[in-house]
Order: C-alpha cells, then structure tokens, then sequence
C-alpha cells in the first residue's frame, strides 16, 4: 500500500510541474505561436499525469471499476481533441495576420502565401 | 477544498469584470466562455452535479457558439 | 482510507492558482488569439480539477461532468478559429 | 461497394456501443437497450464520414501490432519534448528560435496523415500548421520553437524521424 501512495504521489507531482511549467510559459513566451507550444505542454502532461494518478487511485484504493474506467476514457479524449483544436487555432492565426517573432528568419508559410 | 472555493470565486468576479470592460466583441465572448467553465466548476464543489452539467453544456460551449453565429451575420458590427 | 485526501487537496488547489494566474493572459492579451489560448488551458485544467474533486468524494457521477466539459470545450475554440479564418 | 458500406456501418456500431459501455458501467436491461438505440442512430448517420477506406483495414496481425508498438514509442517521444519545452520555459533568459519549416511526408493514406499530424501537434515545441500536395508529395508546414536546420530532409529527420517509421507499420 505504501509503494501504490508513492507511484501515484509521484505522479501528482510530474503533473503539477508540467503544468507549472506550461503556465510560465503561456505567461512569458514573446508571440502567440509559442504561446501555443507552451499550453500544449499543460494540456498533454500536465492534465494526463493527474489522470493517471486518478485511475490508479480508483482502481486500487476506491475498488471503484466506474471511477477508473472513466478517468482513462476522459484522457484518450483530451488526447484525440487538443491537438484539433491547436492545429486549427494556429492556421487562423497566420491566415488573418497575427504578429510572429522571426528570430531565425525562416517563414515558409508565409513564403510561400503572400497576403 | 474551502481554499479551492475561494479560488474559483476569485476567478469568476475576475471573468465578469473583464467581459464587461474589454473593448473587442470577440475578447467579450471568449472571457465569458471561461466565466462558464469556473462556474461549472463551483456548482460541481457545491455538489450539485446536476446543475454543473447544464451549465457546462449551456454556458461554456452554447453560448458562445451562438453568439459567434451571430457575430458572423452581423459582419462584426462593422460597416 | 483517508490519508489520500491531503494530496488530493493541495494537488486541486494548485491548479486553482495556475487558473488564477492564466487569467493575467486573458486580461492583458493583445489579440484574441492568447485570450483563446489561455481560455482553452483553464478548460483542461477545469477538467483535472473536477477529475480530483470526484476522486476525493468518491462518486463515479462527477467524472461524467468532467467528460462533458472536455468533449464539449474544445467545439468552441474550432468555432472562434473558423470565424477569424474567414474574418481576414 | 454494397457490402463495403454495410462493414463500415457495423464497425461504426460496434465502436459506439463500447464508447457507451465504458461511459455507464450499469449492466441492466434498460441501460443496455438505451445503448443499442443511440449507437445504432448515430452509426447510421455518422459512418459515411468516418470509414471512407476498407473497414476491416486494421484488423491484421502485424498491423495490430504496430500499433500496439507505437504507444511506447509515442510515450517516449512525448516526455523527451515535455522536458526540453519545460526547460526552455523556466529558464531565465528565455532561448527560443521560433520559425516555420516545410517538411515532406512519404504517407499517402488520409488516417496515416491525420494520426502523424495529431502526433506532430501533440509533441511540445512543434505544431504541425497545414498540408499541401506538391509533385505527388505531401507537404506539411511546421511551426518550431527551436530551427536547427532549414534543409526540409534534415529538419523532417529531426522532428519526425522514429514517429513516422512508427506510422509507416500501420497505415501506407
């Protein structure tokens, strides 16, 4: 019982730091595309570590089959929906214009379709 | 989970302010959809789940779905 | 077993503050692209914070509503996306 | 085609109806019944768009295992570019080199391109932006936080290398 407390303690903790980390970086990042890429490190980590933790919790400690079950359907759909959602935020953001830090001078997309 | 509570009311009074001082439509609606999700939230540590699954359904995605809907058929209030 | 419920606690009230505190994105962003962005993190982290309350008061019923908030949370950003998509 | 279309449908169901197994749990008569309805209306109107290719494509044993391969090769990846991000966000003086790559894909199937692309965006530091057809190749724009290369091959090498080798098991 104590080695399951540590496993899923461990896993609280790796969820909270990759969420912290992509808080910080949501808050300190120069432009909106690498905006994105730090809130994707909250969304896949930082949201899955937790639910992990979830699921081992009430697999083995709840004896709850409901609880566990569903804390693994919740993440497959967090994993099947996010990336959606950036892919579709971040074409629409260079469709209409929106400024982006070019610090190694190489924009293909923009290239590629001029305004 | 009282520390918790103080939190999520924090950020719904924060949410209200900012959706009725922002000056962009679109800024409004987007500040309004996460003002539904905290309280979703507070209903759900209330234990009122019942209550937090229609306005999560009804106050995060509805009502911003509509609105944009009709922001495109106003053209964006421009013209 | 109680021993779990101070973790799941501070574990809950923490990503309460990283949601008070991606709340300086929404006020400040300059376009409405970072106010998406912040609104999108504090849904996924609206859904880790149920996911725990549940777990904390063990019933299987508020896992549905975390289900809901995440199937449902990111048909808004497709929407908004759609909309700046044609604005241009 | 007939019996394609017929495939399709029941694989659709099937799919549903798991989806509401694992949503309810309750194993009474009425819970079942409810279930059965539902998939059935909803595979009925959905499965046009969701199998468009052979329905039983998947169900081949060296394909299952490929896919079976690419979980822990994706967990992998996915940790590896957790940390680097997380450690180019807390570090003070912030080294980032953001720029967009155009990167070409040997994949020709639509699953193959849409299960590489979700792979692309749900790694941090890369997002993958649009997709064009250009000389019988497909094309992506990616968006990079760090560009180390602006040759397409080697840039393609760095940041898709193993995944799409994992892709490649599975889909054509």
């Amino acid at each position: 019982m104590i080695l399951l407390r540590i496993i899923i303690d461990a896993l609280f903790l790796i969820g909270g730091f990759f969420a912290l980390a992509g808080v910080v970086g949501v808050i300190r990042m120069p432009d909106s595309y690498c905006r994105m890429q730090a809130s994707t490190n909250t969304a896949t980590l930082g949201a899955l570590g937790i639910l992990a933790g979830t699921s081992l919790y009430g697999f083995f400690v709840l004896n709850s089959l409901a609880i566990g079950v569903k804390s693994i359907v919740i993440g497959l759909f967090i994993l099947f929906s996010n990336p959606v959602a950036s892919h579709a935020i971040a074409r629409a953001a260079k469709r209409c214009g929106v400024y982006m830090l070019n610090k190694s001078g190489c924009d293909q997309y923009g290239r590629d379709n001029p305004q | 989970m009282s520390i918790v509570n103080t939190l999520v009311i924090i950020g719904m009074v924060v949410c209200a302010i900012v959706t009725a001082t922002v000056d962009d439509v679109l800024s409004c609606i987007i500040s309004m959809g996460a003002l539904g999700s905290f309280v979703a939230l507070e209903f759900l540590l209330l234990h009122a789940p019942d209550v937090a699954i229609a306005e999560g359904s009804v106050g995060a995605v509805l009502t911003p779905v509509i609105f944009i809907i009709a922001l495109k058929k106003v053209k964006g209030g421009k013209e | 077993m109680t021993g779990f419920n101070v973790e799941l606690t501070i574990t809950a009230a923490f990503y309460g503050l990283l949601c008070i505190a991606l709340l300086y994105r929404v006020i400040k962003g300059p376009h409405a692209v970072d106010r998406v962005i912040a609104g999108d993190s504090i849904d996924s982290m609206t859904v880790v914070i149920m996911a725990l309350f549940g777990a904390l008061s063990n019933r299987a019923v508020y896992f549905d509503m975390a289900l809901i908030v995440s199937l449902l949370g990111f048909i808004s950003t497709v929407v908004i996306s759609r909309y700046l998509e044609g604005r241009s | 085609m007939s019996g394609q279309r017929t495939l399709g449908f029941v694989s659709t169901f099937i799919l549903c109806f798991i989806t509401w197994i694992a949503f309810t749990l309750a194993f009474t008569v009425q819970e079942i019944l409810g279930g059965l309805i539902v998939s059935f209306l909803v595979s009925l109107i959905s499965s046009r768009f969701l199998i468009h290719e052979d329905p039983l494509y998947l169900f081949n044993p060296s394909r299952l295992l490929g896919a079976l391969a690419y979980i822990p090769l994706f967990i992998r990846e996915l940790v590896k570019a957790n940390i680097d991000v997380a450690k180019r966000s807390l570090n003070p003086k912030l080294p980032i080199n953001p720029g967009i790559v155009k990167v070409p894909t040997e994949l020709k199937s639509e699953y193959g391109l849409a299960m590489l692309c979700n792979s692309i965006t749900l790694t941090p530091g890369t997002i993958s932006m649009d997709i064009v057809e250009e000389g019988g190749k497909n094309q992506i724009y990616i968006h990079w936080i760090d560009v180390q290369s602006k040759n397409p091959k080697e840039a393609g090498d760095m940041i898709k290398g193993s995944l799409e080798s994992g892709v490649r098991r599975i889909w054509k």
